[in-house]
């Protein structure tokens, strides 16, 4: 008897999407230009979506992905940006309108708050925050944002940040098997914390990988099966940002989002155009083209 | 910035090797990106060869061949001695004072070295969403150092910060220690006309050297407190041609040195 | 035990069997070394394919072609689906309430089914220093349910523990409750003689059903407290040949089954 | 420039063992029969240390070695025994003469308080414990064992353990680069963790490797030079114990330990031939016969 035979736990980006319901949390995967869900986020946008929460450290394109599109309403996160290439402006716009809250914490605020979710306790101690208005402001979690206390061991200022267990943690890996075992390469940000605090764990992969590739050495499972309830293999999940050894990010491709993100009006001509203009991620890949794509190959030994 | 003397810099280059200056050997420094990944790039290949770069998506003692433009790019990984993640960099490494050096960038500051990345206007209806921390609140809390660096603009250097994002030293003496903080505070403030610096005592900013072209009375008329003025003020040192040299090898397509400045 | 019926087998083996088949198919458990761990690779080798094995050390979905002989025995090792840290078992899962079925042994249990593995005699001086709580605290706290097997002997069935080191239902309904604890509590005791359960109102403990050769006087005998007597106690089912085939199989060498019991 | 040209934190075992001063505490690395440090416990024997505490979960040869010797008068651990062997007779003596003090935990908290300690956070909270002697009964820790608090976002009763940070972590990998770069097969235990939260950090290691080794790939360092002072590097450093893909478990001289130490006498005897009664570690590998250390060498794949 082996695992292989009893459970394949694959299934479409649509069918994986189609589980998130209207008002949902979400922890949302990838760090900075590293491994975002993006596939996910444009498939959540051609399902409809109303009012999701988002909790993250600090995605970039697909937060202004569901932020443009009203797909979220409230994001718990870190950070808003696109790094070097600067500013959110659909997140900057939706903030003005009042159609998104954000709740502000720091990046280790929000890597605890996902550590204690995994772990189940209802908080996570840390040494941030304190002092600023981080701490005094704080929009619709109110007193629940975070507490500080004095430690009752050595009478220190201590600050103490609620844990998530949201409905869903959408995470992005390398490779899986149909199982759910998942290898992740280089970095992995907040992700092992994250894919272990949702109720529910959808794994996205780039690769399939078979079972006994993973039996061989368990050691580099990073995510194993039995947190994962759903697996969606597809390839460019992240396009047009990166995934070690896998593809580099598609800057033209970024800088002309980015751009077109200044206005309004060049936000829907891009969520027309590449999000809703197209019926699945395939589709979207086609518009990008396959020879754009076949240039971001990563070469080893650099893993871009 | 133009030309000065026989060596032709650009003011983002100048900005660059001044605050490369502040990395001393040996210290671990948090890079991230743009100019603050430069800086720490040309202070390991110059005077501080055995500093150890790590950002703060998980990658330590890096090296990167090419300029990454996210902390988690890729590009930072090949050569740097481990890639972990968000727990082991800003909470094992930052949270437990590791770290000796942190850049930030802010869009206003106070007196204190406090740093607004988050709103411009009023929280309840802002005007501009920033950023947010990012890792910036925890590196402004833990780092044993903090160099800040900032475009020159009175609308920036404010009596009272529209948000407080990152603590510098809060209202005064005494308030880091009050909230247990890891880290040392700010230690310098580096913007495209000064070098400004923080009194041990009173914890408020003040001039610390002038840029070549800049006088006292011009960053006076742009900050919007008062700014504690030494008797003497010496001129900030210009980059070296070597200096210069190495940062047009670090990015040659000019992804963060621009185009010529 | 001796023979039984046709089928010859060990009063390990018996216990093995009878452990076994508490393990429901597609849960996930927590195995250790010994009967335990026996009982739950039997489990998957006959009524529960679909069962996870996890060692508390760090592997997950365990099958060992040897018998280990420590929680962090590389045999658990080679096939299994994950071998990670304690963080991960003990916490992201069985603190998760991820785990359905934890095992442990007890040098002492009451009648709420609480357990001692820390020391005979007083706290203070110990006559004997057991080997403490290990992970059984924390499986005894956090898992769905729990299963205990002991030596059935008069000084271990206490009214009064010298040390409640693990959970049962600690002075009664609803303590577990207000203590917050993630898990359901003991589900069975298994003893050389007999198996028991716990009321569900009182969550006191009662005689299940009498293992082959024994009487409800020998078990009320053997106990210290109030066992809880049904009007119709069952005989314990006897282990399959089948069972005793794969159990030698499992363990060729007898290191948990011993050389013929 | 190469970091290899510019450090080499390689010493001694007698060097490393040297820089433990009496009253020291230390966490122990290692879990179960895997890479526990136990040369570097008969060092620590040899140099006659005194008064140590010692922070680990569940070590166990060398747990008993440390208290036989008196080089250990405080643990704080979750577990004593020889697992699969029975009884750690050795702690079980020193205990009854009141020669030895263990404060409880469970291995939950234990790697808890190494995690908490790695974060530099006064506590952290945990699930286990509450309601029972563990939380009840203390030793010298007295208040400061643990406690237990309400939860003030959630109300749930939630026990907090204070973290440790003590003077030395004593930690055992497969492989390390001069630097300290530690590479770790199979199984982490707790050592993640426990390697952090020391002032100072010791690795011992079966294989040395080079830093090019190490930088090809930076994702299987498991602790990266920044945290290690010091590297030690021999062969069969667990002994009797097991050691993931280089040596199994010496069952026949593992037996002949735990038989022996059934009674003072029998451990002196053992104290006195493997651990007294040679010069170091070497000296130690002699006796036991390198015709017995070669049959447990690791086959593949089964990493024993």
């Amino acid at each position: 008897m082996t695992e292989a035979e009893v459970e394949d736990k694959r299934i479409t980006l649509a069918e994986a999407a189609k589980m998130v319901g209207d008002g949902d949390g979400l922890f949302w995967g990838g760090f900075g230009y590293q491994r975002p869900p993006i596939a996910f986020a444009h498939e959540l946008v051609r399902q409809k979506k109303r009012n999701l929460t988002v909790y993250t450290c600090g995605s970039e394109v697909d937060l202004e992905i569901m932020a443009g599109a009203g797909v979220a309403t409230r994001y718990e996160i870190a950070f808003s940006a696109i790094e070097a290439l600067g500013l959110s402006y659909n997140i900057r716009r939706r903030v003005s309108e009042g159609k998104l809250a954000v709740e502000d914490y720091s990046n280790l605020a929000m890597a605890m708050r996902f550590l204690g979710g995994a772990l189940n306790v209802p908080f996570m101690p840390i040494r941030s925050m304190m002092g600023t208005d981080m701490v005094n402001l704080r929009r619709y979690r109110g007193d629940d944002k975070l507490k500080v206390m004095d430690c009752p061991f050595t009478g220190d200022k201590i600050c103490i940040v609620p844990s998530i267990q949201p409905d869903f943690s959408i995470v992005h890996v390398q490779r899986v098997d149909k199982l759910g075992n998942a290898q992740i390469d280089g970095i992995v940000g907040e992700d092992l914390e994250g894919s272990r605090c949702g109720k529910k764990l959808i794994v996205l992969a780039e690769e399939l990988i078979d079972t006994t590739e993973v039996l061989t050495r368990p050691d580099q499972t990073k995510i194993p099966a039995m947190y994962v309830d759903h697996v969606v293999v597809l390839p460019y999940i992240a396009h047009p940002m990166m995934c070690h050894d896998y593809y580099d990010y598609d800057l033209e491709h970024l800088q002309m989002f980015h751009e077109m993100t200044r206005t309004e009006e060049g936000w829907q001509e891009y969520l027309d155009n590449y999000i809703l203009g197209v019926d699945d991620h395939h589709g979207y890949l086609n518009l990008v083209g396959w020879d754009n794509l076949h240039k971001l190959h990563a070469t080893k030994p650099w893993g871009y | 910035m133009g030309v000065l003397k026989i060596v032709e810099y650009s003011k983002t280059e100048f900005l660059i090797a001044c605050a490369s200056s502040h990395v001393r050997d040996g210290e671990n420094v948090f890079g991230g990106t743009g100019m603050p990944l430069l800086a720490a790039l040309l202070a390991k290949e110059t005077h501080a060869p055995k500093s150890n770069l790590i950002s703060e998506a998980g990658f330590i003692d890096a090296r990167p061949r090419e300029v990454p433009l996210s902390v988690a790019d890729t590009r930072y990984y090949y050569g740097c001695s481990a890639a972990i993640g968000l727990i082991e960099t800003l909470g094992f490494l930052l949270q437990a004072g590791r770290i000796d050096v942190g850049f930030l960038g802010a869009a206003q500051i106070d007196e204190y070295g406090n740093l607004n990345t988050s709103y411009i206007g009023p929280y309840d209806a802002p005007k501009v969403k920033l950023p947010g921390s990012g890792g910036g609140n925890d590196i402004a809390s833990s780092a044993k150092r903090l160099i800040i660096m900032m475009a020159h603009d009175k609308r920036k250097f404010l009596k009272k910060l529209d948000y407080m994002t990152s603590p510098g030293y809060l209202d005064g003496p005494g308030a880091r220690e009050k909230w247990s903080l890891v880290g040392g505070g700010p230690e310098v403030v580096i913007t495209d006309m000064c070098q400004m610096d923080f009194d041990p005592d009173t914890k408020k900013i003040g001039l610390k050297s002038v840029h070549p072209g800049f006088t006292v009375q011009d960053i006076q008329d742009n900050v919007m407190f008062d700014l504690i003025i030494p008797d003497d003020v010496p001129t900030t040192e210009e980059p070296t041609q070597k200096q210069l040299d190495i940062m047009k090898k670090l990015d040659p397509k000019g992804i963060y040195l621009g185009k010529g400045g």
